[in-house]
């Protein structure tokens, strides 16, 4: 990657944005942003982002490798579609993001301590392992992530959410000791391994 | 045409039977109007009714008629009478609509009524059958100035018509800009990709095909004469010279390109690989004959990235570029980093602009240029250093907020803009253009008024008028393409393709002896008595249509194909030798005298009111359509245009013991509505000098007032009146009554 | 039964807006024989239905009177109102038109005296004010009508109103027992001039159009600007009648959109430009515009215009695209959600009124026209197999008045090419 | 006759999940409605929206068409149907992109090969209100109706991804009606002018950032309450799920007092079909729909 890092720099070319169309989920999109801003308008979380989605398209025309791909900006999708829908260019903006995030976590230029990329992949962890998602389980994961203690707190201030919700029986104990889980674990992993695999040698990455 | 025999006919339809006493109205005709035959009806407009009109004109031999009904621009098909001269009385628009319905305003509205019978009879007295020019143009063949894909358009269009032409290109070949392009913008779907740019099968057609004259390395010389009888001086870079008989002329002569070496400081001049889009075009048109990609012009070396700089020297408000945007240029500049993405996809292409424009299905050829990889950036380029065979551009990203550059660019585009080749400016003969050029004269007319089409703004010869984009100052004279507003190939072939149809019926409506727009058709023509005139030169200055040149004793020669019929010269004349069969100073000054002037002590103001048939007079039709009553003094006169008004006209309203007259004419100024120009702003002008003559007859100034009024002013127009004959009552009752 | 004398040398021109009339009346002016369709009672078409043209600020109706007295002149010029061509089948200098007449239910011998107005009193919504107002079922279209003649509208004949006004005719203007007709003629060459509609503004959901009431288009915005609309000339919001003094105009409302119309409509950017003007006009000082925009489009001398828009205090500008529009519950005001991107800056901005540059697209799509011809995806004409088939104005492409004439003027040039080599093949 | 199905429940809604309570609703509305519901054998997860950085593509694919290609093996011929929003949106879109794609298809294939399985690319996906509206019909929906929600009034939250991008056929991305056409036909009252109907409620953080998308919340449920609501429905289980258990937090951080209950319209479905509250899954709620709650312990004479 050093060698594209160098090159990327050098700005207004077009290498980031081949990059970009390389290796991005749908980022063969990004060239046809015609800047209207309709997605920037349309985000729920547009306050919170650094950059907008017109905006790091310009972005990445522009070459800004580094500036894009370590933002948390993509972070905050929701996946709310608002944007994809309205787009009038018709951009997939919603799968571009995911994929610059997943793009930045490969290369590890993903801001480290963003909740929701930590969030992101203990789901994924956590679905994948078994083939369903434990719910309990990523909930208190999620709380503990910084540690014991900080997560004992969190616990406790959401604790009478957690009780309302065991009282609906919508939160079971027994899921930490006898999950839900798909008859063929094994299998799924083997698979998702290949498909990791395949899209490794697809995309270009090193291994 | 025989003994003139004079017929009246009153309509009591539509309510004026009702609201007027007709037999009363009918023996004013008879008695008054002097009619032999006079007739009423209740129902003129029916078949039954202009039966009876037409019987009376075959069996009677009736040759003028006066029709008092409803407005003249009303029942038009129904009161249809070839070769009948014909008058009409608005009694229904004109005076019952626009009166209340009550006892206390029967009699001035029966008073109204009476007087525009009055006026409609002497008006008829005075008219005569307009016979058409005597002057007959012969000549149909075009003359197209110009060998450029306007040029060559038009030769070819007039040629499928069935038309001779004559072109003359100033060049050795022919073919123009288009020939120096490589490729051109699509003009249909897909619009994906640059497409040939056809401009060889146009000259193949044009230089094949013997009903057409080319003349290259040539211009004209001088130009003479008329619609249907122009005289074009050809010269021929050899020295030799013809004369060609012309019926009509396209002037198609293009543009030059803003020169981008007044550009520095976006590096022209200062690197051989900083050019502008002509120069683009010629390399891409060396490298295809090469069958190699563009090289870059300092070394020949590889070209990997290409910066296109829109707007270079356009849409400028510094004053020192061009202010306005020459609207191919984005297209174009899409097209050309096409040139480098569709032969190497690894080639970087930036597009950097304010606004990108690209109206109409540009959108998609811009969406396929993004589909190639071309990218583009909202950006104002401050500046580009060239630097050994490398360019930086600097510029203001609009998006990210910040300074940026491009480093090393090998190749940098300037889009600069067109100047159009339209002549010298002949109301500023020594004016430059935008490249600091002294024009030389493209059509050398020997018109009084001056040796080229007159230009509207930024040097462009194009019409003034949007429902009338071809309607030029100059009759049978028609620019196309560039010259007359900056334009892409696509619109310059259907521009050419429009002011040849112009052309062919300027040049047949010359030997009909007919007018051409807006008096389409209008038999009628300007007729001197040159024993009279004083030479004083008015009509020759102020025909806003060029139409009269001077003989070697300055008096007035009339061009009647040239001219417009507006009557501005006839409004000028001082000695009032000028006039039309059936428009003259004797018709409108018949009228005015018509009219039946109460004494001063009735509290009857009489106000004449001359207003523009174009506009004012049919805002008054729809006031009284909508029934917006005005006041029952008023006499209305409709005009040609307010140009055509003579002062005359106003003194004898005066001195004939009128109290107030007001003018209604079209906006004048730069966004001037004058269907003739310059008509209402000459009467402005003329008016403000009546101001002496009403001093001299001890009147007060407010008794003449001119007015710009617009065709939707339904509204509007009956206010001023009313405010103008409460102003009259002010200033009280004229005192000249009874005199004349 | 409606007589009409049509050859093989006659052009038919469909479409009596600006684009028809001037086919018409340039191909009738160099003395060929022109017949002149419209769907409609008159002629006048969309044009006349502006308060003002750009750039000059002029009127539309002064030129229409021009053109109206050029046709009541000419010789060569038939017109034939509420009439819609069905089929056009043949070639090149030898076409058959087949026409649905509509009735009108009054005759020639009407004098527009209105009295049938008066005694009617059903109303209908007007199309000549979008529905913004009504009017009598017994009507005049406008005032610029031609021909100058009333109209019944269906909705009344066979019912009492109808007799009334029947009864109220002194002239046996009104026949109620007009009947549709179909007719067939000859002709050399046809001039397709049926020019656009606006686009369903309704279709752009985020905006809103069917749900907010002070959402409206441009193109009712110039009723509400025009003396002869429905407020008279007062630019006021339809919610409640107040004076809308601060207006969001919002360019690409459907165009330039792969979800609506996917070409730039060219003239709605110059459109909104004047438009800010009549809110200066009417408000002076208190007066503010805001246009919303992608790219301005001022092409050539209009970029002239636009500076002098650009220096008027009253109008701000904001490159962007709006998201969406949403409405204050109890004022009913517009707020305009969306981000500059010149920098981005977000915004939610509150207006009287939101006034949407809507998108032009053809009146006749391509696929709707009764004979084969090529169009282009958004329903544009190209060209027909036929080769006596021309479009005209803005059925050919998305163009402005003064381009819609010359490409009119060019139809009627090509339209002539025809019919002189079938005179040939006659003589 | 009876209509089956592939039932694809998803994670949330299985037995004790966050969303168990939907699933018994639609079980009992299913069964009024002869509806046959078939779970997909072993389904799996559909890695969700918000699973993203993790997965990557192909993975994200390789799991739905997982479910597809054991769906086409054991119940052969029937559609995919999701009563999940995030399922359905991921599976729809996988199905989407094998189709438009051989490519992807063939890497799919030789993934799923690891699992012994193979798609054939037979699989129609659709969503459980799909299957409502289109194969029954709002009169076939209605017919059933015992217990019409009179006087109830319901602000119908239709939420992001049911809605985009692919949206139920004919209605906007805007202002979608379905929903409110559905109460109406169990006879609840539709709040049509309730403007937050496709707000997103911010579930992709709600436990990452949960302020950001208690804000969000906020605005859902107080615009409920603006327009006089009894109660929230909605058909996604995350939706609902947020929408409901943060209103305490929410009154926390902002000293609101929402206690708005938010409900499935399956759940209106089955009591109106005559359900009781623990058949149509009422107990399944943090805040308690009561007003359902009363209208289904209410007795009324079976229908003739």
């Amino acid at each position: 990657m050093g060698a594209m890092n160098e090159q990327a720099l050098a700005k207004y070319t077009n290498n980031f944005l081949r990059e970009v169309e390389e290796r991005v989920e749908e980022g063969d999109w990004v060239k046809m942003c015609m800047q209207c801003g309709v997605c920037a308008g349309s985000c729920p979380f547009g306050p919170d982002w650094e950059h907008s989605p017109q905006k790091i398209f310009m972005m990445i025309r522009a070459g800004k490798r580094d500036e894009v791909l370590s933002s948390d900006s993509m972070w905050m999708c929701t996946s709310c579609y608002n944007c994809v829908v309205r787009c009038p260019r018709e951009l997939p903006i919603t799968q571009i993001m995911h994929g610059l995030a997943t793009y930045a976590e490969r290369l590890g230029l993903a801001p480290k301590m963003n909740p929701t990329r930590k969030f992101s992949l203990q789901f994924w962890d956590n679905c994948t392992r078994t083939g369903r998602v434990n719910e309990l389980k990523l909930v208190l994961q999620v709380y503990f992530r910084d540690g014991f203690v900080s997560g004992i707190g969190k616990f406790w201030d959401m604790r009478a959410t957690g009780l309302k919700l065991l009282l609906a029986r919508r939160m079971n104990p027994f899921e930490l000791l006898f999950p839900h889980r798909c008859k063929d674990a094994k299998g799924i992993q083997a698979m998702l391994k290949k498909a990791y695999e395949i899209e490794d040698r697809r995309k270009g990455f090193a291994k | 045409m025989a003994e003139p025999k004079f017929a009246a006919y009153l309509c009591k339809g539509c309510g004026i039977g009702e609201r007027i006493d007709a037999a009363r109205t009918a023996k004013i005709a008879e008695k008054e109007g002097k009619i032999a035959l006079v007739r009423q009806h209740e129902f003129l407009c029916s078949a039954e009714g202009v039966a009876l009109i037409g019987s009376d004109i075959e069996q009677q031999g009736v040759t003028h008629v006066a029709i008092a009904a409803c407005s003249r621009r009303s029942k038009t098909e129904a009161f249809q009478f070839p070769n009948v001269a014909l008058a009409r009385a608005n009694l229904r628009e004109g005076v019952i609509w626009v009166r209340p319905d009550t006892e206390e305003a029967r009699e001035t509205t029966q008073e109204m009524a009476d007087d525009y019978v009055r006026m409609a009879c002497a008006e008829l007295k005075k008219m005569k059958l307009p016979a058409g020019s005597p002057e007959r143009g012969c000549s149909k063949r075009i003359l197209v100035v110009g060998g450029g894909i306007s040029g060559l358009t038009a030769a070819v269009e007039a040629r499928k018509t069935g038309y001779e032409v004559v072109l003359v290109e100033k060049q050795a070949q022919l073919g123009g800009w288009a020939a120096k392009l490589w490729k051109r913008v699509p003009e249909r779907e897909p619009h994906a990709a640059p497409v040939d740019t056809g401009i060889q099968a146009l000259i193949d057609a044009v230089t094949e095909d013997a009903g057409v004259k080319v003349y290259t390395n040539a211009t004209l010389a001088q130009t003479s004469g008329a619609p249907g009888r122009f005289n074009a001086t050809i010269a021929v870079e050899s020295g030799s010279t013809a004369i060609e008989e012309i019926g009509a002329i396209v002037q198609a002569t293009g543009f030059s390109l803003y020169d981008m070496n007044r550009l520095p400081e976006l590096g022209a001049g200062k690197s051989p690989n900083v050019v502008d889009q002509a120069g683009l075009e010629s390399l891409a048109r060396e490298a295809a004959a090469k069958g190699l990609p563009i090289r870059r012009p300092s070394d020949g070396g590889e070209v990997n990235s290409v910066v296109f700089v829109q707007c270079a020297g356009q849409r400028d408000d510094t004053g020192r570029h061009l202010p306005y945007c020459s609207g191919y240029c984005c297209n174009t500049s899409i097209k050309q980093a096409m040139y480098f993405k569709d032969a190497n996809p690894a080639v970087d292409t930036v597009v950097i602009y304010t606004d990108l424009r690209v109206p109409g299905n540009g959108e998609d050829f811009y969406r396929s240029a993004q589909k190639k990889g071309v990218t583009f950036t909202k950006g104002r380029v401050t500046g580009v250093e060239p630097s050994g065979d490398a360019c930086k551009v600097s510029f203001r990203d609009l998006i990210l907020d910040e300074d940026a550059a491009i480093e090393a660019a090998d190749l940098v585009v300037l889009a600069t803009g067109q100047v159009a080749n339209a002549g010298v400016d002949i109301d500023n003969p020594d004016a430059t253009d935008a490249n600091g050029a002294k024009p030389i004269s493209i059509l050398n007319l020997n018109y009084r008024q001056g040796k080229d089409l007159p230009k509207l703004s930024h040097g462009f010869a194009d019409s003034h008028f949007i429902c009338f984009p071809y309607e030029t100052r100059r009759t049978g004279i028609y620019a196309a393409g560039p010259v007359r507003r900056p334009m892409d190939i696509a619109q310059a072939k259907e521009d050419a393709t429009g002011a040849v149809l112009k052309a062919i019926q300027a040049a047949e409506n010359a030997e009909l002896g007919r007018a051409a727009h807006p008096r389409s058709g209008d038999l009628s023509f300007p007729m001197v008595r040159l024993d009279g005139c004083t030479q004083c030169k008015r009509c020759t200055v102020e025909c806003p249509f060029g139409a009269i040149d001077e003989d070697e004793k300055t008096y007035p020669v009339f061009n009647e194909s040239r001219c417009r019929r507006c009557g501005t010269c006839m409004g000028a004349c001082p000695v009032r030798v000028i006039s039309f069969e059936n428009y003259s100073v004797d018709t409108v000054g018949a009228q005015i005298k018509a009219v039946d002037i109460p004494d001063e002590f009735s509290e009857k103001p009489r106000i004449l009111v001359l207003a523009c048939e174009n506009d004012a007079y049919p805002a008054l039709d729809m006031a009284g359509m909508q029934r917006n009553h005005y006041s029952a003094f008023v006499r209305v006169i409709p005009v040609r245009c307010l140009g055509s008004v003579n002062s005359i006209w106003i003194t004898d309203a005066l001195n004939g013991g009128y109290d107030g007259v007001m003018l209604m004419g079209c906006k004048h100024g730069d966004d001037y509505q004058c269907h003739f120009v310059t008509g209402s702003a000459l009467a402005k002008e003329r008016m403000s000098r009546i101001d002496e003559t009403l001093k001299t007859m001890a009147l007060e100034t407010e008794r003449v007032a001119t007015y710009e009024v617009a065709i939707t002013d339904i509204g509007r127009l009956p206010k001023l009146i009313e405010d103008y004959a409460r102003l009259i009552e002010k200033i009280g009752m004229s005192p000249m009554k009874g005199f004349a | 039964m409606t007589e009409v004398v049509a050859t093989s040398q006659t052009i038919v021109v469909v479409g009596g807006g600006i684009s028809g009339m001037t086919a018409a009346l340039e191909a009738a002016e160099c003395g060929r024989q022109v017949l002149l369709i419209e769907k409609t009672p008159t002629l006048g078409g969309r044009t006349a239905l502006l308060y003002r043209y750009f750039p000059k600020l002029c009127h539309p109706t002064c030129g229409l009177e021009i053109n109206l007295r050029r046709i009541k002149a000419s010789r060569n010029l038939r017109v034939l109102t509420l009439a819609e061509v069905t089929k056009i089948t043949g070639t090149r200098g030898d076409y058959s038109v087949t026409l649905k007449r509509s009735p009108r239910y009054v005759n020639e011998n009407c004098t527009a005296c209105g009295a049938c107005g008066e005694a009617v009193e059903a109303a209908i919504d007007n199309p000549y004010n979008y529905g913004l107002s009504k009017m009598k079922a017994a009507y005049l279209p406008h005032a610029m009508a031609y021909p100058q003649r009333y109209v019944l509208d269906p909705s009344i004949v066979g019912t009492p109103e109808g007799a009334k006004a029947k009864a109220a005719c002194k002239y046996g203007a009104i026949d109620l027992d007009m009947k549709q007709e179909t007719l067939e003629i000859k002709a050399g060459a046809v001039i397709w001039a049926t020019g656009w509609q606006p686009y369903d503004a309704a279709k752009i959901q985020p905006y809103g159009y069917d749900r907010y009431p002070n959402v409206i288009t441009s193109v009712e915005f110039e009723r509400l600007a025009d003396p002869h609309g429905p407020t008279g000339g007062k630019i006021a919001r339809p919610s409640d009648g107040k004076e809308a003094k601060n207006i969001a105009f919002i360019q690409c409302a459907g165009s330039r959109d792969e979800n609506h119309l996917r070409h730039c409509s060219r003239i709605c950017c110059m459109a909104s430009l004047k438009q800010t003007q009549y809110l200066r006009e009417a408000y002076g000082e208190a007066a503010k515009s805001t246009v919303y925009y992608i790219d301005i489009r001022a092409i050539d001398r209009f970029e002239d215009f636009y500076k002098k828009v650009l220096g008027d205090p009253g109008v701000r500008f904001v490159k962007s695209k709006p998201a969406r529009i949403a409405e204050e519950l109890q004022t009913r005001d517009p707020v305009v959600h969306g981000v500059d991107t010149e920098g981005y800056h977000r915004y939610a901005t509150r207006h009287d009124l939101v006034v949407l540059a809507v998108g032009m697209e053809p009146s006749v799509k391509g696929a709707d026209v009764p004979h084969e011809i090529v169009a282009d995806s958004s329903g544009f004409i190209e060209s027909a197999a036929s080769g006596g088939f021309f479009a005209a104005g803005c059925a050919s492409n998305a163009l402005d008045v003064n381009r819609s004439v010359q490409s009119a003027t060019a139809g009627a040039l090509r339209a002539i090419q025809v019919v002189r080599k079938s005179d040939r093949v006659e003589a | 006759m009876t209509k089956e199905y592939a039932f694809y429940p998803g994670c949330s809604s299985q037995l004790r999940g966050s969303a168990s309570n939907y699933l018994t609703s639609v079980n009992s509305m299913c069964a009024t409605l002869d509806v046959k519901m078939t779970p997909i054998p072993d389904w799996n997860c559909c890695g969700a929206s918000i699973g993203y950085a993790g997965s990557g593509e192909l993975a994200r694919h390789v799991m739905n068409a997982r479910n597809f290609a054991l769906a086409e093996e054991h119940l052969p011929g029937q559609d995919v149907v999701a009563s999940c929003a995030a399922c359905w949106l991921g599976a729809k879109e996988t199905k989407q992109k094998l189709d438009a794609s051989s490519q992807l298809m063939a890497d799919t294939n030789e993934a799923l090969k690891q699992a012994g399985l193979q798609y054939k690319g037979n699989t129609t996906v659709r969503h459980m209100v799909e299957v409502l509206i289109e194969d029954l019909g709002y009169e076939k929906l209605g017919a059933p109706v015992v217990k019409p929600l009179e006087g109830v009034k319901f602000a119908g939250y239709v939420g992001c991804q049911t809605n985009r991008p692919f949206g139920i056929a004919g209605e906007s991305f805007e202002n979608p009606l379905y929903l409110d056409k559905l109460v109406e036909t169990v006879g609840g009252e539709a709040l049509t002018k309730y403007e937050q109907k496709v707000t997103c409620c911010g579930g992709a953080l709600a436990f990452s950032e949960p302020e950001k998308s208690q804000a969000q919340i906020k605005d859902i449920v107080e615009s409920a309450y603006d327009q006089g609501a009894d109660m929230i429905v909605t058909p996604c289980p995350l939706c609902q799920a947020n929408v409901e258990v943060y209103q305490a937090d929410i009154n926390k951080r902002y000293g609101t007092k929402f206690a708005m209950p938010v409900a499935y319209y399956s759940q209106l479905m089955a009591v109106a079909y005559g359900a009781t509250p623990k058949q149509a899954g009422l107990d399944g709620h943090v805040i308690k729909p009561t007003k359902l709650q009363e209208i289904a312990v209410k007795v009324v004479p079976a229908k003739k």
